[in-house]
């Protein structure tokens, strides 16, 4: 990785994140210090309503990048799309 | 080897047909289709909402349906999936698997539902005659299917 | 529960919505095409002739299918299977259960499927290229997959 | 049972063994000696040509009492009708 790059990404939610954040997507700018997965699941909650409820259990929630699964310890680095659902249900 | 999302219904015979008619080396074919059922519990159900994440869902699909042909030598296979709003009898799912032989069609076909219902980016949402509605809690048993497909032989 | 024997094609379609139209509680469908193949081992295969024992084939068709019903709690059943002359890509039997959830409906299929290969009285005359023709022999694999049951847990 | 009984049957025959033996089926009394399955698929060759040929190897066979398979030791007091057939290669 090189030093400084901007975290530039879109953000969607799914089911019930999507009703409980009223987002089906947004852009932004992730601060420097998210590095995985996990830390963006626990950063989250901080930025306040409504989003302190829609991720109040971060071990409920799925997260793919760029439409693939990806687990709490994945590097974000690169990444263009970032999606957040509960556990599917299809089929 | 084709994956679909779909609003409207399949047409299951035709499906079959496009699959098969190429190849006469097929000799076995299993099918699976899910249904949406007319209850939840003790609650009678009335409609079933099915939201997917378009890109991801192809996408995941088409990684297991090359997963379930490198398992199971399939000589054809597809999956159709409907989003949107479905009723109680209607069509949700629907797997085919073409081999030489029933073993690996039928092996195949579990694998491809077990594998979609665990990894599949879709959602449903219940609604129940009460006016009552919920999204439907992922199951542990749905879990167990697909990690046991992990350790088994092949 | 039915069972069929019949010269004609069938319609999968057709005959799956004739065995759910009338139950909303049916979660999972299970189906099995078996085809005629167009080779057996190095050769070409011209026709497959399907011989049976009217009366008996019936009798041990529901046989089994009143045993499928039995340990998988079927919601509805079908089996139908091909006789006479038959070409490469033709079908020669469709079976059909239709369960709660999709265990059960994988399940049953593949049970029916297993114990019509062994119980059934169907016999198969190959007619190859050559003008060769035989009988032909039973699978070892098909008696041990139909004795697995048995000792299985359900 | 009871002591003296007529055990008029009809014999059918399937797939190899109808072609060998020429018939689809026969209506015939068996000797009364004959007591199971087993019985019947050894006296079976002792008739000549051409069901000699035809059941040279009767453990290749399978027999069917009244449409229900049958194992060897079943007793063939009161079937109407007996098939005999090689192991069935449906589906």
């Amino acid at each position: 990785m090189t030093a400084v790059h901007d975290q530039t990404v879109v953000l969607r939610y799914f089911a019930w994140l999507r009703e409980k954040t009223g987002l089906n997507e947004e852009r932004l700018a992730l601060p420097p210090e998210i590095v995985t997965v996990g830390d963006l699941l626990n950063w989250q909650p901080t930025r306040g309503h409504p989003f302190d409820l829609a991720f109040a259990k971060p071990e409920a929630i799925r997260v793919a990048l760029d439409h693939a699964h990806a687990k709490p310890g994945a590097a974000i680095a690169g990444a263009r799309e970032i999606a957040f659902f509960p556990p599917v249900t299809g089929g | 080897m084709a994956v679909r999302v779909s609003t409207s219904d399949f047409d299951i015979s035709a499906e079959m047909a496009r699959l098969t008619n190429a190849d006469t080396g097929i000799g076995g074919v299993a099918l699976f289709v899910g249904k949406v059922r007319d209850h939840k519990d003790g609650d009678a159900l009335t409609e079933l909402v099915l939201e997917h994440y378009p890109g991801m869902t192809e996408a995941e699909l088409e990684r297991i349906e090359a997963e379930a042909q490198r398992r199971f030598d399939l000589s054809a296979s597809l999956v159709v999936h409907r989003v949107g709003s479905l009723k109680p009898g209607d069509n949700i799912v629907l797997v085919i698997a073409c081999a030489s032989h029933r073993q690996n069609a039928f092996a195949a076909a579990e694998f491809l539902m077990d594998y979609l219902k665990t990894r599949a980016p879709f959602w449903k949402k219940e609604v129940l005659a009460s006016g009552e509605s919920h999204w439907v809690d992922a199951r542990e048993s749905d879990d167990e299917a697909a990690a046991a497909w992990q350790t088994a032989k092949r």
